[in-house]
């Protein structure tokens, strides 16, 4: 994390924007909602960090790529199949950011085949071209 | 500027109409100059023969316009536009007076909060004022000539709470040499700062100042204390308030009773004493507060009592010397005559417990900062050692949160005023006595009285450490070395821009102050309104902080909103003169507001009968008619409404003079041609 | 029994199975009655408001306008996952208070010829439902073996509390429920003060070093207040905790072993079932130990005293007296 | 292009509550439409329905009714009494075809300037959107109205 939340409020206000877009706060946010809830101005800091983020996102302005992607990977699975797709994203995140790591991350990936807790083909909903009708008119809506 | 009407004509009523710029206030959005050109003009037909408009009407060369006028033009009803009633309908009607024109035959309306603050446009409220004066001027046609009315003032004056507030507040009257009443709900005098070791910034004990007060208090012939007592009932008005109070049962016997202890060294039933010691101390079922308290005489505690919860015990009594111990004690209803009320009745702290991520209640070492006056107080639980709540381990490190449940809008959005010099003072005792590292977790430091920062500066050379933000959490989780046993303190250093974890033996939590849980009923026994904050509302902020929109009733110390001793005093011995000045009037005058029955026109229908809370209305029934008792009606005009043989008028606010406002507020009066006012009644 | 709108969301068709099976076991001992949301989509967990706002809570709208239609004789839905219970109740409630927004969701709607009257359903996660609607009475009637002896630390996770748009929970920072629940089991609930602390969420995939140390204070911490068993509440919790508690323990080279189990995994237990109706045997962290410890009911017994009673001292006898708790002052 | 419709709109306000919100409103600039005059009472008990028909047949569009909260009248209770005779007057408004918005009871203690500037917003609004008050005899500022309130003035009831 290159800001911590309050650097980035600053930096808001002081106007930087570029500053505020490339920077990887947002990206490091779990969506805990503690700021929320502990805001002494009932600012929705979790809300505002997933502006920035989709704001990044839009103007491609972030410098670090993992999350980004990671995002982008998910709701892609999203908008193919209606359902997330833990077997593809993890094994395409993997294969992307932490080639070197993929060998440690296999014990986790078989155990989670073996136990039965990964499918290895993605379930698809009834309906996609329903959601995926939905989600483009969403889309037009967010840039117009 | 002056605008004269064109043509004088033979009204009988001649009415000046007067403008104001209040500076920037009004003339910064509405076109003041305008207004009275309009006003002269288009008004003349309905009496207006000048209009001005000047800078400041409430000045005294303004006053002095309007005097001029009603001298040299024969005025005989004035308007004043400028801000509201409530600041200035005195001094425009002493203004009248002074010229001799009877003070309520003018009228003074609202452009500045009702029009050029709360309006930005221009054109727009140049409009609105226009219909304002014209509201103006036809409802000043049916004003009466009247004469204020005189009521007298009950000497005596009750003071409602008895912490250092409402001791100065019953000390300066009483000195003055009239009777007051302190009605205080606990055993004892002293409120919240008996409570306390030390007063910052001069760091003088507590007691040592605040004792010989309560002692007077204890002592004085004009004082009647009425301790374990409270308020139920308030009827009446400003001089002559009929006062309710319930005095609860002591089960002791006063004019046996010498204080000398017994009791409460035999009683075997040992409580936690949630009040004076804020839950950090024991006391018995038969207790005083604290050593020093006034009035000697115990209580007994009847939730708690042995003797009352199981029917055996009775040791008090056994043991009491004098006979004193009365168990068959009931409560008792006192009815008291007062012509003043002060209400004093304090704060409460936060809810420590609200504040869930600071652990109070869940982690033992967690204390609030009343417990800690506790704590650090030579009479307290641990004689003034500061130790943790084992009762023997003193703490190496101590960490002070501020600002506990204050500007934060999830709690209480004011800044409670006190925490900041209050937490200063606690660091510098627990360096004093245990020689431990004090951190004080802050958002700013506020100290804006006299001699507080130096007293800030002085604990920063002590060593103290501060760290600015606002604290995370606080928990018992050890993730580093060094944070094993300890509470950890988890916060970012605003300053140094970083997240840190600061492990400390002592959180004290510098907990805000709040009204007090039943403000809001209290303040609807006493007639008055509180704040959406709670505190209770003055009648001015800046020049009248001790009255109440209610005449009769003023308020003193943390009751109007937090503030530290010094100012409390100030506000008890305010408080006292305001009452004093009152007392030695010996009447007062009151807008004669007030509602009469014409008897030719009522039918005797009795749909009034029912209507007045102050029984003001009564019935004839050998005429058949209703009469109503002048000194015993408020005003409200809610049976004028009422009658449907329009024989109740009430006076100031008529039928007639509301129905040609309204007319006036529609611009009837203006467009087109000419029309006689109508001939006030 | 009472029919609640069931959005299972996607972790419990796979990875959470256990959470499922779980849960259906002990539906009919609650009298609880499933309806589960026609094809339903995922709701986009913490990763598609980050990409396109609009469309992601056009993609929760989705689900909503479908519900609303199958909303029959039931306008609750319940979601037995965290982040699918806040991102359905989030949008349900923005949409309530922002015209435009609840404008635009039903705009990209209409794409689909659908439609979400805001504030037509009741959204709830499915511990709620438990504790207000069945009860906690209801729940003890069914206990048949108690989980005496097994000390539980209640994990809530971040996203059932917070931010709490419609004030459902007690307190958003120390929340109660599940420790009543799991009390009401006849376990040993220790008051874990990590509760309401993150997890680690989506950090496993992006940037591993904080989310080990963001799992390790959670697991450290049980461990500290000697929990047998973390019971949780959401599958991204349990996935986390379980699945990368081995990795975490290879990277700071320490040797945790606290098994993760839904809470519904524990009722099923405390109500007589068989562990392996209960999807047992799917963690990672064996659970077996913890579980022989409430089979051997005598093994527990003979525990010292000592070591079953918290690490913390609470009270010395002749120390300070402590704050009262609210529930304190329920119970006296 | 004819010009937007803005509504006249009197408001009765109490001394002791709704009136001290309008100032607190003002000290604190808190911003809301023109359109609203006001007029003090001592009590909203003082509201005789009469002044309400009189507003709206000399020209008002509307006519909001304000006081202080219930259990905190500085009378007592006599806002109970403002509340009864609002609710039967609403009903005799309906049955002369005003629609129920035109007139509206808002309770504001002294400390709610920004409550009672957002009702006044919200009513000006609303009435706005009503467009003119269409009454048949309705004066709009002709003088037979004046003479003739001046008339029902001199004592006659309504």
């Amino acid at each position: 994390m290159d800001h911590t939340p309050r650097q980035i409020f600053a930096m808001i206000r002081a106007d930087m924007r570029d500053a505020v877009l490339k920077s990887n706060t947002p990206w490091h946010c779990v969506s805990c909602y503690y700021c929320t809830v502990r805001c002494p101005q009932e600012v929705h800091i979790t809300d505002v960090m997933y502006t920035l983020k989709s704001m990044a996102i839009r103007e491609k302005r972030y410098d670090e790529t993992i999350a980004p992607d990671f995002s982008q990977s998910f709701i892609g699975y999203i908008e193919s199949y209606g359902r997330s797709f833990e077997f593809g994203l993890a094994t395409r995140h993997h294969l992307r950011h932490r080639l070197l790591q993929t060998p440690a991350a296999v014990p986790l990936g078989f155990g989670m085949l073996t136990k039965g807790r990964m499918d290895l083909t993605p379930q698809r909903i009834e309906h996609i071209e329903q959601l995926q009708a939905i989600l483009s008119r969403a889309l037009e809506l967010e840039v117009s | 500027m002056t605008v004269e009407s064109m043509s004088q004509t033979n009204h009988q009523e001649r009415i000046g109409v007067y403008v104001c710029h209040c500076g920037t206030n009004i003339a910064g959005v509405v076109d003041v100059e305008e207004v009275a050109r309009w006003a002269a003009e288009k008004l003349q037909r309905r009496g207006v023969i000048i209009a001005r408009d000047y800078k400041f009407m409430c000045s005294s060369l303004g006053q002095e316009l309007i005097e001029n006028d009603i001298k040299e033009l024969g005025l005989t009803r004035v308007v004043v536009a400028a801000c509201s009633p409530h600041l200035h309908e005195q001094t425009f009607r002493t203004a009248c007076a002074r010229a001799g024109l009877n003070p309520y035959l003018c009228e003074l309306v609202s452009i500045r909060e009702q029009v050029s603050w709360v309006h930005t446009d221009t054109a727009a409220a140049t409009e609105k004022s226009k219909a304002v004066v014209a509201g103006g001027v036809e409802r000043v046609l049916y004003h009466e000539a009247l004469e204020p009315l005189h009521v007298p003032i009950h000497p005596a004056t009750m003071v409602v709470g008895g912490g250092i507030a409402g001791i100065q507040a019953a000390l300066e009257i009483a000195d003055a040499g009239f009777p007051v009443y302190l009605v205080e709900r606990e055993p004892s005098i002293g409120g919240h700062m008996a409570q306390f070791d030390k007063t910052f910034p001069t760091l003088d004990c507590a007691a040592c100042i605040l004792t010989p007060r309560m002692v007077s208090v204890g002592t004085h012939p004009n004082i009647t204390m009425l301790t374990w007592s409270e308020v139920t009932d308030v009827t009446g008005y400003v001089g002559n308030f009929t006062v309710t109070v319930k005095k609860k049962p002591r089960y002791i016997n006063t004019d046996l009773c010498t204080g000398c202890g017994i009791c409460w060294e035999k009683c075997p039933k040992k409580v936690i004493d949630e009040v004076f010691e804020a839950g950090l101390g024991y006391r018995k079922a038969v207790y005083t507060p604290f050593p020093q308290a006034v009035p000697k005489y115990p209580v007994i505690d009847h939730e708690n009592c042995t003797y009352f919860q199981k029917g055996t015990c009775k040791a008090c009594e056994k043991f009491c010397p004098t006979g004193a111990i009365a168990f068959e004690q009931e409560e008792e209803y006192l009815t008291l005559q007062v012509g003043n009320i002060i209400l004093a009745t304090g704060f409460d702290i936060l809810d420590a417990r609200r504040v869930a991520q600071y652990g109070y209640g869940r982690y033992a070492n967690v204390f609030t900062s009343l417990e800690f006056e506790r704590l650090s107080n030579a009479a307290g639980p641990t004689s003034g050692n500061i130790v943790l709540r084992d009762g023997m381990t003193v703490p190496k490190t101590v960490g002070i949160i501020h600002c506990v449940g204050s500007r934060d809008r999830n709690y209480n959005n004011y800044c409670s005023a006190i925490c900041c010099m209050q937490s200063l003072k606690f660091a510098h005792l627990i360096h004093e006595r245990t020689g431990a590292t004090v951190y004080n977790f802050y958002i700013d430091i506020r100290t804006p009285a006299k001699a507080y920062d130096e007293f800030y500066q002085r604990v920063l050379g002590e060593g103290t450490i501060f760290c600015r933000g606002r604290v995370a959490e606080v928990s018992d989780v050890a993730l580093n070395p060094g944070e094993e046993g300890k509470l950890v303190i988890q916060t970012e250093d605003t300053l140094a821009g970083r997240q840190r974890r600061i492990p400390v033996d002592m959180v004290i939590l510098s907990v805000g102050l709040e009204p007090r849980q039943d403000a809001k009923e209290v303040a609807k026994l006493f007639g008055i309104s509180c704040s959406a904050d709670g505190w209770i509302i003055e009648k001015h902020p800046k020049l009248d902080p001790v009255v109440t929109m209610t005449e009769g009733i003023l308020v003193a110390g943390c009751a109007q909103g937090p503030k530290d001793i010094p100012a409390t005093v100030a506000q008890g011995a305010a408080a006292a003169v305001r009452v004093l000045a009152r007392i030695q009037q010996g009447q007062i005058s009151l807008e004669p507001v007030r509602a009469s029955v014409n008897e030719e026109l009522c039918s005797g229908c009795r749909i009034c009968n029912g209507l007045c809370p102050f029984n003001a209305i009564m019935f004839h029934e050998d005429r058949m008619v209703t009469e109503i008792n002048p000194a015993l009606c408020q005003g409200c005009g809610t049976c004028v409404a009422a009658c449907p043989t329009g024989a109740i008028t009430g006076t100031v606010f008529s039928n007639e003079q509301v129905l040609a406002q309204i007319d006036g507020l529609l611009m009837h009066n203006v467009e087109p041609g000419p029309l006689e006012p109508a001939a006030p009644a | 029994m009472a029919k609640y709108i069931f959005y299972p969301g996607c972790s419990l068709t796979r990875n959470a199975r256990a959470y499922l099976d779980s849960l259906v076991a002990i539906n009919d001992r609650l009298g609880i009655q499933l309806d589960e949301i026609d094809d339903w989509n995922c709701c986009g967990a913490t990763e598609y408001m980050a990409i396109h706002t609009i469309g992601a809570w056009a993609l929760i709208g989705r689900n909503l306008a479908i519900a609303e239609q199958q909303a029959n004789g039931s306008r609750t839905v319940m979601a037995p996952c965290s982040a699918c219970y806040l991102n359905l109740a989030k949008t349900d409630s923005y949409m309530q208070k922002d015209a435009k927004l609840n404008e635009q969701v039903n705009a990209a709607l209409a794409a689909g010829n659908l439609h979400y009257s805001a504030g037509s359903l009741e959204i709830r996660h499915l511990l709620d439902v438990i504790v207000n609607d069945v009860g906690l009475d209801a729940v003890k009637a069914e206990v048949v073996r108690p989980l005496s002896g097994l000390r539980i630390a209640p994990y809530y996770g971040c996203m059932i509390a917070r931010p709490d748009p419609e004030h459902r929970w007690d307190d958003v920072e120390h929340p109660m429920a599940l420790d009543r629940l799991l009390e009401a089991l006849g376990a040993q609930v220790i008051d874990f003060p990590m509760k309401t602390h993150c997890c680690g969420g989506h950090m496993t995939q992006i940037n591993t070093p904080v989310a080990y140390d963001l799992i390790r204070r959670l697991v450290h911490t049980a461990s500290e207040y000697r929990a047998d068993v973390i019971a949780v509440l959401c599958p991204m919790c349990q996935l986390n905790l379980d699945a990368y508690q081995p990795d975490m323990n290879r990277f700071f080279n320490t040797n945790y072993q606290i098994p993760i189990l839904y809470f519904t995994q524990l009722m099923g237990l405390a109500f007589g079932l068989e562990p392996e109706q209960l999807g047992f045997g799917t963690e990672f962290v064996d659970a077996r130990p913890a579980l022989r410890r409430i089979d051997i009911e005598v093994a527990v017994a003979e525990t010292p005293a000592g070591d079953a009673a918290p690490k913390r001292v609470k009270k010395v006898k002749e120390g300070l007296p402590m704050p009262r708790m609210p529930e304190d002052e329920e119970t006296s | 292009m004819t010009e937007p419709f803005e509504p006249v709109i009197i408001g009765f306000t109490c001394n002791w509550c709704s009136y001290r919100a309008a100032d607190m409103a003002g000290t604190a600039r808190i911003k809301y439409p023109p359109n609203v005059r006001l007029i003090r009472l001592m009590c909203s008990g003082r509201l005789d329905p009469m002044f309400v028909l009189k507003a709206l047949s000399s020209g008002a569009d509307g006519v909001l009714i304000t006081g202080c909260h219930p259990g905190e009248c500085h009378y007592l209770v006599q806002n109970y009494k403002a509340l009864r005779r609002y609710l039967l007057l609403r009903r005799v408004l309906g049955e002369m075809g005003i629609e129920p918005q035109r007139i509206r009871l808002v309770w504001a203690s002294a400390a709610e300037g920004v409550r009672l500037a957002e009702e006044i917003t919200r009513m000006v609004e609303e009435v706005r959107a009503l467009g003119p008050l269409n009454w048949p005899g309705r004066t709009n500022g002709h003088l037979e109205a004046l003479e003739q309130a001046a008339q029902q003035a001199e004592g006659e009831p309504v």
